[in-house]
């Protein structure tokens, strides 16, 4: 293998190349500012990964301030890997929603499998046992081969994954649409159950404490054309070589167990996943919170590929990986732990209190700069917003009321409709009964999971129609919120909390971004009159193809708590005879 | 009545088979890391749980089958233990050799989870003295490889011997002549692709799976009793 | 009548967790000369006879067979045997 | 160093339903000349230099690698290169 040559830092500047891994110029310049010189090529990586908005939120953070966050019930708001919920007797649950929808469209099985993977780790992170996934998908109609071979593997993607760990898949939604064929939409949601005294942060706290590396060992997936430095070296490298992330269910099945056996031991300091960015992320974020700095040797990184570059490491999107902080000399308490599991636990690193972020690579300093400037002073934009036409037409439009004759012939045409037709052809290959605690199925409303030696269960469900959001984003945005606690009170229980995961086109056209204001309104009036605080999400921008934005999705994922398991009730009529009721307008 | 459940790297329902020994039947049950206990002497009873033990990858059960655990459930089944695989457990006994047969994929190449009807075809045997015999029963399956195969002297010898204990109503998966659950001939070692352990309890959907462990329990205290 | 033998592999730098597993275990069981293990597919294809057999092939491979965004592959043909 | 590559194949007489499946999908795009399919493993393995290479193959297929109720299993053993 080659050894990528980078290009210097006069380079850099001089030919933009910052540009390439999705800086502007004026971003650049303030990087210059901050760090007081020109950054070097994994310094340049380092800060556009942690201000892309994938990390940052910088054009999304001005709405997500509007959601409602706080209640009686919250134990967690955003902020966190997931948000927290109290549900009494000393008992939580923790849950988010992640958007997988770019690697779907390029390797659906491995893309939809590495999301639904990754929403676990953000539970486990927070030491939560996961005991629930849903996932709500988005794709063009089942009329081309294309779209057929997407939906399949997305499926069997979720399926190879999650069955193989052992966390229930118990319910979701599918949509086809025409706007979503160049731009499948993979979301996934994980629910897990924890005792509130063991609830874990990811901070890197404690001057002189050990960073320990737990897990896969680091690859080049995922790194893209970013590389272009070595790019030239390996023109033969493209037919041969894939970057495209591969995920080892197996491996996080060991990860789930022993991280939340680590739990158990106070050695633990703090833990993270390496989710997007992957060590940038969890190792400046983990410092940053603690308001400590930290210090990585990245010689000891356990390494898949030979020869990876800094940027390489850095960067590197490998799955089922844990960074973990550990008082120092009591690392062999949880190494001990890990080895049980046959995981490979490696010291990389200390907490410092200089508050740098630096990294030291082959006996160089490669990386070093202020671990907060890679959070704190990410920009954020205040994006113009414009009322689409298309929408004051319809608003324009007298209302319509469709004659339908034919009732019978409209019901029959209705549910052959893929998007309302049963979706047993997907939920059966799910393991929805593992764990042994689920009392509702997928094919109900809400999935109801049971929570053992309790007399009380939860409600999940996740929901977005995502045509009423085009027609009205406001109106359409509470509609989302108010139908997933419908099917929340349907099956029994009250609603306690939800996480929202936005799905939009690009932000920078104002009319996509007065969409995703309008939604989050709606959303967030709905929140504050149903008292479902928003406690965590994700957001997943520039989702188009051939410059067509798909229709605004934001999905909403909800979950409610029986006061008892004797208010269970699922949406299938249950015995002959029993009366039906309509209640309602 | 004292429980094992053996756990593998990446079984999944060991702690679904511990509860339906422990809460379900109400009898001691402990968790097995494969590699802590060198024997199993002092359990009455050992429980393969499913799941996907080192992933499934290679062949489901292949890798976990060479672990030294599985020398010790040779012994033990050798001794007469009662020993019960469910799924993935199936898997291992079937890798092991201590079943005859294999399994392969489903014959539509998908994963399956649902409910189906089982026929219990022998209810002499110390798992299903509690059913009638030709009871149908209602059990969940969640398995990708649960196509169950044989060559025709050993079906012969299955059925010569009374050896296929549950076939399936609807069989969903290709197994030949329905199988769906299988024992050895010294009638010890049970193994079946549906999870009992996932229907004990009402909640559940079906508690028709109870009645497999009551079984155990049952034929174990008249065994002791007599044995005393 | 053709046979036809294609082998298809994962393409360097992606992840083979199954190999993993596999070399793991062979060492536990005291191979420890085992390295590396990687794991791939091989197909036998028997097609009847046809002008452009070779081309059809590498159709198939590319349409179906394989992912080309994670897999390699590589085949022969043969004239098969009428059994 | 040895490069060892070992093909794992259904014995005839067991079922394979991926094979059949595959087949029906070729068929299905056009290929109407595929007449089987049948769908095995092909697994490299690399070796570290070891005085008896063959006999270790032979006992990893047969302990683990292969399942004689459904597989067979040839190997070849090559020269490996070093990097
Ligand atoms: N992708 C999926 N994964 C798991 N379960 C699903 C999925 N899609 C649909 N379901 C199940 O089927 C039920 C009915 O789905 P759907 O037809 O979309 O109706 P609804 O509008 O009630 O959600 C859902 O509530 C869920 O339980």
């Amino acid at each position: 293998m080659l050894q990528a040559l980078e290009v210097t830092p006069e380079v850099i500047e001089a030919e933009k190349h910052y540009r390439e891994m999705g800086l502007t110029d004026e971003e650049y310049q303030s990087i210059v500012r901050i760090l007081g010189r020109r950054p070097n090529f994994t310094e340049t990586g380092i800060f556009s990964v942690m201000w892309s908005e994938h990390c940052s939120y910088k054009t999304s953070k001005p709405l997500l301030r509007k959601f409602p966050t706080e209640g009686p019930q919250v134990i967690q708001g955003p902020g966190e890997g997931a948000g927290i919920v109290d549900i009494g007797d000393g008992q939580a649950v923790a849950f988010k929603v992640e958007s997988h929808n770019h690697p779907s469209a390029v390797e659906p099985y491995q893309g939809a499998a590495t999301g639904v993977g990754g929403i676990i780790r953000d539970i486990f992170s927070m030491g939560a046992r996961p005991i629930a996934v849903l996932n709500s998908l988005r794709f063009g109609q089942l009329t081309t081969g294309r779209v057929k071979y997407l939906f399949d593997e997305v499926v069997h993607g979720i399926a190879g994954y999650g069955n193989c760990v052992g966390v229930p898949t118990v319910g979701g939604e599918v949509q086809f649409d025409d706007c979503y064929e160049g731009n499948p939409l993979v979301n996934a949601m994980c629910v897990g159950l924890i005792d509130q005294k063991d609830i874990q942060k990811g901070i890197a706290a404690g001057l002189g404490n050990t960073v320990l590396y737990v897990g896969s060992k680091t690859g080049r997936d995922g790194i893209h054309g970013a590389t272009f430095a070595s790019e030239d070296l390996t023109e033969d490298s493209e037919s041969k070589r894939s970057n495209v992330q591969v995920g080892d269910p197996f491996m996080e099945k060991l990860l789930i167990e022993a991280c939340l056996e680590a739990i158990n031991c106070d050695a633990l300091v703090g833990m993270q996943d390496m989710g997007a960015a992957g060590l940038t992320s969890s190792a400046s974020e983990m410092a940053s919170k603690a308001g400590m700095g930290m210090e990585m040797n990245l010689d000891r990184i356990p390494q898949r590929e030979d020869n990876m570059t800094a940027y390489e490491m850095m960067l590197s999107e490998s799955q089922e990986r844990m960074l973990l902080v550990v008082e120092k000399g009591r690392e062999q308490e949880i190494i001990s732990i890990f080895e049980k599991y046959d995981l490979e636990a490696v010291a990389v690193g200390k907490v410092t209190d200089d508050k740098q972020f630096r990294l030291l690579h082959n006996g160089d300093v490669v990386c070093d700069i202020p671990v907060d400037s890679l959070a704190e002073d990410a920009p954020v934009y205040h994006k113009p917003s414009k009322v689409p036409a298309y929408y004051e037409k319809f608003q324009a439009m007298p209302t319509y009321q469709p004659k339908v004759t034919d009732h019978e012939l409209m019901l029959e045409t209705l549910l052959a409709q893929p998007t309302i037709a049963s979706k047993e052809y997907v939920y059966d290959q799910y393991d929805s009964m593992v764990q042994a605690n689920t009392a509702v199925a997928p094919g109900s409303d809400a999935a109801v999971i049971r929570i053992r030696d309790y007399d009380k269960a939860l409600a999940i469900t996740t929901d977005c129609n995502s045509r009423y959001i085009y027609l009205d984003p406001e109106v359409g945005g509470q509609i989302a919120v108010a139908e997933a606690a419908r099917n929340i009170v349907c099956s029994g229980a009250k609603p306690l909390a939800l996480t929202d995961g936005l799905n939009f086109g690009n932000p920078d056209k104002p009319e996509n971004f007065w969409q995703m204001e309008k939604s989050v309104d709606g959303m967030s009036s709905a929140s504050l009159v149903l008292n479902t605080p928003v406690i965590s999400g994700n957001v997943s921008l520039y989702n188009e193809s051939n410059g067509q934005a798909i229709f605004p999705t934001p999905i909403v994922g909800m979950v409610g708590l029986h006061a008892s398991v004797a208010h269970i009730t699922p949406s299938f009529f249950r015995a002959e005879g029993d009366a039906i009721y309509l209640i309602g307008e | 009545m004292k429980f094992a459940v053996i756990v593998f790297p990446g079984s999944n329902c060991d702690r679904d088979m511990y509860h339906a020994a422990k809460d379900a039947l109400g009898q001691e049950a402990e968790l097995v890391w494969y590699q802590d206990a060198t024997t199993l002497e002092n359990y009455d009873a050992i429980l393969l749980p499913g799941g996907f033990s080192y992933g499934d990858y290679l062949r489901c059960g292949a890798i976990a089958s060479t672990s030294a655990m599985v020398k010790e459930l040779r012994v033990q089944a050798e001794k007469g233990t009662p020993i019960l695989g469910v799924c993935n457990g199936f898997q291992i006994l079937l890798e092991a050799g201590l079943l005859p047969g294999a399994l392969l994929r489903n014959k539509n190449l998908k994963f399956m989870c649902h409910h189906e009807g089982l026929i219990v075809k022998n209810n002499r045997t110390l798992f299903t003295t509690d059913y009638e015999q030709e009871e149908e029963i209602s059990i969940p399956i969640a398995h990708g490889e649960g196509n169950y195969f044989c060559d025709p002297q050993t079906l012969e010898q299955l059925k010569a011997n009374n050896q296929i204990v549950f076939t399936y109503s609807n069989n969903p998966n290709g197994s030949i002549e329905d199988i769906a659950g299988i024992i050895n001939e010294q009638g010890n070692v049970l193994g079946m692709m549906p999870h009992p352990e996932r229907a004990t309890e009402d909640i559940l959907g079906s508690a028709d799976g109870l009645k497999l462990f009551t079984s155990m329990l049952k034929n174990w205290r008249e065994s002791y009793v007599a044995g005393a | 009548m053709k046979k036809v033998k294609i082998h298809i592999t994962l393409k360097e730098g992606v992840l083979d967790p199954q190999g993993k597993a596999v070399q793991g275990s062979l060492n536990t069981l005291g191979y420890q000369s085992v390295e590396e293990v990687r794991i791939g597919k091989y197909l036998e294809l028997i097609l009847a006879d046809d002008a452009n057999v070779e081309e059809q092939v590498e159709e198939m491979c590319k349409k179906l067979l394989a992912n080309p965004v994670i897999e390699n592959y590589q085949y022969t043909v043969e004239e098969g045997v009428t059994q």
